[in-house]
């Protein structure tokens, strides 16, 4: 199981603040992929990612156990 | 040390010494907005020695909401806001210098005012000046503070040269079709939040005391109750072309701004991103008629106005900014809708 | 709704009907100080429709570094804090209407101003009148929001009668001897995030967002980089003498207030706490000697002078403040210094 | 083994930010007997606990496992 936390609109886009995912061994790059697919959020594109809280790109392994949080980065000021 | 810093030099981190630190240093703070007009007043109070303040922009309506400093004359004196920042912040306190700067930010514009500068402090409203500040930091080896915000969301993160990651490590490519707060609208508590977070760490960098400052990436949402600071340690890419072992600083170079032209005879600005861009069209056009502009639009293109400004936006990122000759007030307004 | 807060109905749990609903509303805010001058200026650009702001205290050189709203010719002039917000608050945004009441805040004081008052501000700087401030919610059923600060460290919690614990079920009594902005120092980005999280949750119980307002007690520490929002669900006890089943306030009776008394002919105050405490001396001493007090001392009794102030403070918590006869600045002082 | 945090000036008199324990079905009463005597620190008597993020009192029982923070509360303002 791996836990996947939605920050600021995606939460609202997600319907939910956090799912779990079942699997092992996914990029970054594919809990993305399945994501947009199953909750049908169009964007993770430009989202930022961390893992167990560290910041990580789209190559980033993600094992059991490990928390993923998709952080959507803003521009305003 | 005088009575009116008297409860900052209590706090132990600071001290007398720390005071004298603050008063002979200089800052420059790039945007007179929500996050700079609340910098600005924050950096005066402490008692800074200078502060150079640079903003494109004047101080409207729609301002008084969120941005600290201004008030409802400086509106009907239509001031820009540096020189209404200055103002305000003269009245606060005396003691301190500040130099206001009615101009837009661009590598160019901003190069020249970085001797002496400790620390730069981003308080702008796109991606592309953080660039740019990014590799100016770099270049010239000064510590720069992100600080961003949208709706009830916040994020900022201290970028120290030679010792954390950079902005262009942890982006790579500047994020397209963010929201804004001309699209998303904002809170003044989210403002607060980052203006707090960039002022504990701006103390910390005044006075020198770099094992405190913070080694995170921050991010909050006030209204839905999150917050995380990611940890960036392994962030930091060797080849980075903005902090990595062969650096060029590419946000530095002409081709990689934005573009303004004058259309003659016209009354348009055209302005075009570095790069092609790929828009998504339907719902960059969604946002804005949520946000108050009349939206009309074809596969081609979006014509959006509102208040009597029209502006025709392409797919490519290309827009055309019709009733005005004023390449930086069009820039402005561009960058507002698009990040 | 006009273009002032158009940036503020555009954000979606607000909107047109949020901003209506922020325009009729009336906030006690008690306190002008740090927390309070900020928070006044917050809710009146947020566009609040009546703002009440008690403090007993008016504006000194060593505020301008952090209390928002304030100049120097405040300074100059002595105006009282609640005066002086209103004025400015009155430059930002003529449409609200401010109450600025110089008092002191009491059980006695506070309760015959909430007729009508959606929500209360805590921007005091001791205990004794936060719990005050809480029987009064439970009481008149009214939400509160808890703020406090000291050094690079703040705390903020909101209380909705009914619903979550109070500060009663979570202090059980007043702490003893906390540090204090006299004795550990303030910087501003502290009190900044304070009223931040204040205002956000200000503004989710303005709209009536309810499901949004924070669940957790939040702390934060700006300089060691640490945060916590503790879940406080279970922490309501059925047996608090403020929340509970059978609520006796016991914070509005006299006998549970600090007691003043002018001492005939000899310009010298008295403050009483309500019940003896047991002072460490010792520790006291050092860190008002540490605050610039010069301090002496024998093991009953510490005197400490600072800017021409004397008090002598005993183990049991009374006071001699020598020097004035203003029982309200004497109790200001007390307060101050001994939380 | 249980794992205590020192919040705010707690910290610095601590000397550290966080120091593990041994054992298991302490109260928190006697947790902070036992590092007021071990670490020194004078005062923990009006210092707010959390185990595990969720407030507790001196009656909570810690277990194993969990995370006891130590938060002094503030009155400035």
């Amino acid at each position: 199981m791996v836990k996947v936390l939605f920050f600021a609109h995606l939460k609202d886009e997600a319907g939910q603040e956090e799912i779990s995912i079942e699997g092992n061994g996914f990029t970054v790059a594919q809990v993305k992929d399945k994501i947009a697919a199953d909750l049908g959020i169009a964007t993770l594109d430009s989202v930022m990612t961390a893992v167990n809280e560290e910041f990580a790109n789209d190559e980033t392994i993600v094992s059991e156990g490990d928390t993923v949080a998709f952080i959507p980065p803003v521009s305003g000021g | 040390m005088n009575e009116r810093y008297s409860r900052q030099t209590l706090f132990h981190p600071i001290g007398d010494r720390g005071q004298e630190k603050i008063r002979s240093k200089h800052v420059l703070l790039i945007g007179a907005g929500a996050l700079g007009s609340a910098n600005a007043e924050f950096l005066t109070r402490a008692g800074i020695g200078k502060l150079t303040v640079v903003d494109r922009d004047y101080v409207e309506e729609s301002n008084l909401q969120r941005q600290q400093l201004y008030t409802e004359k400086d509106v009907r004196d239509k001031l820009p806001k540096a020189e209404a920042a200055k103002m305000h912040c003269n009245d606060i306190n005396r003691e301190v210098e500040i130099e206001a700067l009615i101009m837009d930010g661009t590598a160019q514009s901003l190069e020249p005012l970085l001797e002496g500068v400790s620390l730069i402090i981003d308080a702008t409203d796109n991606f592309e000046t953080r660039m740019v500040i990014n590799d100016l930091s770099q270049k010239h080896r000064i510590p720069w503070i992100y600080g961003a915000c949208v709706g009830s969301v916040g994020m900022t993160f201290t970028i120290i040269p030679g010792v954390t990651p950079c902005l262009n490590c942890l982006l790579r490519s500047i994020p397209i079709q963010g929201m804004t707060c001309d699209t998303g609208g904002i809170i003044s508590p989210a403002v607060q939040v980052v203006v707090a977070h960039q002022a504990a760490e701006a103390l910390k960098i005044l006075v020198e005391d770099f094992d405190a400052v913070r080694q995170g990436f921050t991010t909050f949402d006030l209204w839905r109750n999150q917050y995380q600071s990611m940890k960036v340690g392994k962030a930091k890419k060797p080849d980075c072309l903005s902090c990595g072992d062969a650096p060029t600083y590419p946000f530095l170079t002409p081709e990689n701004a934005t573009k303004t032209t004058v259309l003659c005879g016209r009354d348009t600005v055209q302005v075009r991103p570095p790069k092609p861009r790929r828009l998504q069209l339907d719902k960059l056009g969604n946002d804005l008629n949520g946000s108050g502009y009349v939206v009309k639009s074809n596969p081609f293109l979006l014509s959006v106005e509102k208040e009597g400004e029209r502006m025709v936006i392409f797919q490519d990122g290309r827009a055309l900014i019709h009733g005005t000759k004023d390449m930086s007030h069009a820039k402005a307004m561009y960058q507002r809708i698009l990040g």
